[in-house]
């Protein structure tokens, strides 16, 4: 097969490939080292930290729908310190990247964060302004462009890391929440994060999951992050990483021909967990039979 | 070590209404498995049909691994158990598997009690014909709704155990609930088995606890990764922490946990 | 079979049941007699209605998704004169109530619309404030709680009628915009509209929707819906007529316990044309199995 | 007049690569149907599953209503096309038809051409069908990829009329596009029929407006309801109005427009 040139590089952020494994659906990497060689993946993001362990949210913490699923697993993670003493050591020597994605509930939380996570084997930080599942500012910090700025400044003024910003959808215009974090000093602009939606069941007459809401994701959303990336795409210099329902590898592809640099894939690991893997051979197989040499030749060949 | 497989089905019988039981050719996941253990299933779809889209957790009733083969029984109840219930000899099932902790079997302990209820009477025949297997002496107590919803019935009273069996509407044994059954008589069990209803599991852990009785429970949850990743499958499990207890991934730190450090909510 | 009621009262509006189809997708109503005893639905909201004629989008006007479906049709009608002497003749004494789901440009479209239709055999008027296609105007009076109000306040002054405002899902906050229309008059809230998305061909490189973007629909976005009625359901005292994704008995019950007194089939009689007879037969059965005796009963059971 | 029905395969059988003929039992639809009509197809879900979720448009091929039966030739592209080719002599498929305004026969006419390519060859083969039935004189003009896409050539070969074929790849009969053989010698045709690519479409147009002959074209657009409820389908047609053409709807409206009426785009 002839080769093609996978390397992307995401404002200073090099990966081997584009494609990433989304924050919450892969762990920290290794659970998934069974089915998939982790050493060809581009990056991992990890699972949301904070700077407290937190127990989550009680079950259920998911319900399936019509080609999708709800997740309010409610950010349970052992924290940054926990993160940083047991579970880096052990997977930063993969030759994926490792990007943390944080969270918290105030500015200052994620200012913190940066600060303790400016080390050697964190390879860039998302910050997740976009959790629907967090009450305690978590979702306001998504929907509104000058409290995303705040938060992005904030991380920005701790470290000279790569920062990711994780959009929300549950927005009226993502191109204003967009703009703001790029002028805040975003390196990299990953979307979307889900959408929110709940289900009921008709029997016990209440919400399957215990948080009564949820995130919606899965190939059911896709279409919403799609429009999302092409417009974001038109509105921003900063790289996109696309995420949000990428199921096989054409629809990796419809992403980088809508504006995204790199993918991220989340919710079909649950169903495929060789997806990943797929999805680089099937990209690498679209090229080649397309002409290209390159990956980033077909990023926003959609846009006009 | 878990695998994704694409299987075979070698044969598929509706063992009672509602009720299959599935042979599939997987020697690789039998030559893997444990008793306890599950596999996380997907029927195949044909074109990447994403709709039902998540793979379903099913314990191992049997493990063949001589002709390197797996048995499922299950209960088509919502749509993807539904969908497995249409498939035939011949078609394929997308397998993750094996999966998590299982029983374990106490070197010092000989006599042992194993309870199930309805479908989890489905996870214990592996414990129940190991436990045979080695000679030890075994009560079996199980539970369901009618007859026809006591799994493995017909195997337990072909082997060399105590078997008492309840049914809601008495088609079979003594009517009521499976839990009548756990008295005095029981008091010098080693160890104990549970899989079923919460509520069930719950009396049985206070029994045991009573009688200081240890054992085993294999707990249920939605799951969606099955390998640890998602933390949707979550249980309470005792710890020693301030809370005293911590949430554990029921799909690899489970489903088995020990039964006196399971938390059982209302 | 045990008799339910199945009768609704929606602040005056009286349907013989709660099955109502969507605009824009069972046409006027006849379209669909081949396969449906149109005398047993409760109402039909008609294609969305402007002053003047509209040709609509070029096609490709519809893309499918994963359990879902893109649509850019652009609002193509007859127009409010056409209808009036053409089409409300011919569906005016069918049991179904005549909703007339109208549409503008600028306020006094809408106003102007509303007194043209105040007329016999027009049941209630759904003011359509959510399309997404319509580029002048139509998704930023979604999209504000003021403008949306204004629209509603505007159709208010000019006719006594019931009135319906739909909701658009692409918003951060539903609930805010369902409280100003409801403060501005409206007697009825449907929701949801289609959320915008995006599908790319990655063999021509652009989008299959010759708009480029259009409406999601079916399926897929139910959760969406879903979440949106039990919330805006908590924050209003109109009643709520739920739409999106429904697609069997099953999925309205859904929507009654969320909140909704009503609800609506749109994408699902592409699929299957009889699908509302089953809805139907599906909620009359439900109700004699859990002994009720009355559909109002289970309208927000899941509200807690 | 259009019904929902669920029918049974008789037939199912891969012509040419990618290429498949099914026979469906479905006498309510084969009593109505007329030539040029077409059916809103869907394979029957186990369990309402909603990917992929909508019909699709094929055209019937043949028509039998002594045996009650439909024929429909497709190709295999897509998702849901693909999903038809899963199917099984035996399975189910749920129908809307028929559905449209098919071809008409003047009564005036005598000397017919009918031009098809690709996928386009199959609604045509019904119309050549019933002309030859009435000893009309009839010109078939066929092109394709390759010699297996000729669709219903060996049909055209045991039928009364003239049969010209185009390959692209020289397989069969003229290298090249069908256009080639719309020339002089063609010219006291009274009535063209054609279906295929809009660029074959547009050159047929060209020279029957040249060539002052009448005649009709299917056309093919994207379908959601089947029913004209959701303007998805439309297609400009000149009418006399200020700007000249208007939207119709491919799905009742047509498939079959006058000819001489279609506005074809770039
Ligand atoms: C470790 C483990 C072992 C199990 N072993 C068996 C077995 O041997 N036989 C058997 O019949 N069942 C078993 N179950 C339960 C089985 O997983 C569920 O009945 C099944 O997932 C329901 O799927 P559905 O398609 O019928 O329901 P749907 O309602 O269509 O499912 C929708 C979603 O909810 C989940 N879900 C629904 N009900 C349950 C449930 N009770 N437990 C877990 N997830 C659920 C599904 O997995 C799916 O993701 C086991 C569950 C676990 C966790
Ligand atoms: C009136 C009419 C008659 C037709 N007759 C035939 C026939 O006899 N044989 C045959 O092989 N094909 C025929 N077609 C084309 C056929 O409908 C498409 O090839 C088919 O819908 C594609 O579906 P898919 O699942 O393969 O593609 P997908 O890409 O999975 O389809 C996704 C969606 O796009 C629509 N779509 C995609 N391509 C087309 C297309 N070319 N035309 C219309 N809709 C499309 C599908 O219907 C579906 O809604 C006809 C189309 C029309 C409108
Ligand atoms: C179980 C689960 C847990 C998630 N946890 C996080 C998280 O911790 N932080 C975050 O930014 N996004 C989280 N997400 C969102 C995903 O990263 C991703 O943005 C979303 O699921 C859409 O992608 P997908 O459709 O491919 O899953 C989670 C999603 C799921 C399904
Ligand atoms: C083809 C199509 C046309 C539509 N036209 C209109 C319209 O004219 N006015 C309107 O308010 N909504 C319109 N809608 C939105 C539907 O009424 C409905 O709100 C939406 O499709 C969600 O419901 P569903 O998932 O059941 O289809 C249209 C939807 C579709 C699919
Ligand atoms: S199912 Fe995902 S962690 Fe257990
Ligand atoms: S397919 Fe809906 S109007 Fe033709």
């Amino acid at each position: 097969m002839t080769k093609v040139n996978l390397v992307v590089d995401l404002n200073g952020l090099k990966l081997q490939n584009p494609v990433t494994t989304a924050s919450g659906t892969f762990g920290f990497g290794p659970e998934y080292k069974n089915y998939v060689d982790l050493d060809r993946l581009g990056g991992v993001m990890v699972k949301g930290t904070t700077l407290e362990p937190k127990l989550g949210n009680p079950t259920p913490r998911i319900a399936e729908t019509p080609a999708g699923m709800l997740n309010a697993i409610g950010l349970q993670n052992p924290g940054v310190d926990h993160f940083l003493a047991r579970i880096l050591p052990l997977i930063k020597d993969y030759n994926f990247k490792t990007i943390v994605n944080i969270s918290g509930n105030t500015v200052e939380d994620y200012a913190k964060l940066a600060n303790k996570l400016n080390v050697d084997g964190v390879d860039a930080l998302e910050i997740n302004i976009s959790c629907p599942n967090v009450k305690k500012g978590g979702l306001a910090f998504g929907t509104q462009p000058e409290m995303a700025a705040s938060v992005v400044e904030a991380v920005r003024a701790e470290t000279d890391m790569t920062l990711i910003t994780k959009l929300s959808p549950n927005v009226a215009d993502i191109t204003s929440i967009a703009r703001a974090v790029e002028e805040a000093g975003t390196d990299i602009i990953s979307l979307i994060n889900t959408l929110l939606g709940m289900k009921i069941d008709i029997h016990r007459h209440e919400p399957i999951l215990a948080n009564k809401m949820g995130g919606l994701s899965g190939p059911a959303i896709k279409p919403v992050a799609i429009r999302m990336v092409y417009q974001v795409a038109q509105a921003v210099d900063v790289p996109l990483i696309g995420m949000g329902g990428i199921s096989n590898a054409e629809d990796a592809i419809e992403f980088f021909l809508a504006g995204a640099s790199a993918i991220s894939v989340g919710t079909a690991n649950f169903v495929n967990p060789e997806v990943t893997m797929e999805i680089l051979d099937g990209i690498e197989k679209y090229l080649v039979e397309k002409g290209y040499e390159d990956i980033n030749e077909i990023v926003g060949l959609a846009i006009k | 070590m878990s695998k994704r497989v694409i299987a075979k089905i070698i044969s598929q019988e509706e063992i009672s209404p509602r009720h299959f039981k599935m042979v599939i050719d997987a020697p690789e996941v039998a030559k893997e498995a444990k008793i306890g253990q599950f596999i996380h299933l997907k029927w195949v779809a044909k074109l990447n049909e994403y709709d039902p889209l998540l793979r379903r957790p099913i314990s191992l009733n049997e493990i063949d691994k001589e002709a390197g083969t797996i048995t499922i029984i299950y209960r088509a109840i919502g749509r993807g158990t539904q969908l497995l219930a249409t498939l035939k000899v011949g078609d394929q099932v997308d397998i993750m598997g094996p999966i998590g902790m299982g029983f374990s079997i106490p070197e010092e302990a000989n006599k042992f009690v194993v309870v199930g209820g309805g479908m989890g009477i489905a996870p214990l025949y592996p414990v129940v014909k190991k436990l045979v297997d080695e000679d030890k002496e075994v009560t079996v107590l199980i539970g369901a709704e009618n007859k026809g919803q006591l799994l493995n019935l017909a195997d337990y009273e072909e082997m060399n155990v105590k078997l008492k069996a309840a049914t809601v509407d008495g088609s079979y044994g003594y009517q009521g609930f499976v839990t009548q059954f756990l008295d005095d008589t029981l008091a010098d069990t080693n160890y104990i088995y549970t899989c079923g209803p919460e509520v069930m599991m719950e009396v049985v852990q206070e029994w045991a606890l009573a009688n200081n009785v240890k054992g085993e429970a294999s707990l249920e949850e939605r799951m969606g990764c099955g390998t640890g990743a998602c933390l949707s499958c979550v249980c309470k499990i005792k710890v020693r922490n301030e809370s005293g207890w911590d949430y554990k991934k029921t799909c690899i730190q489970g489903p088995v946990f020990p039964l006196s450090e399971v938390i059982f909510n209302d």
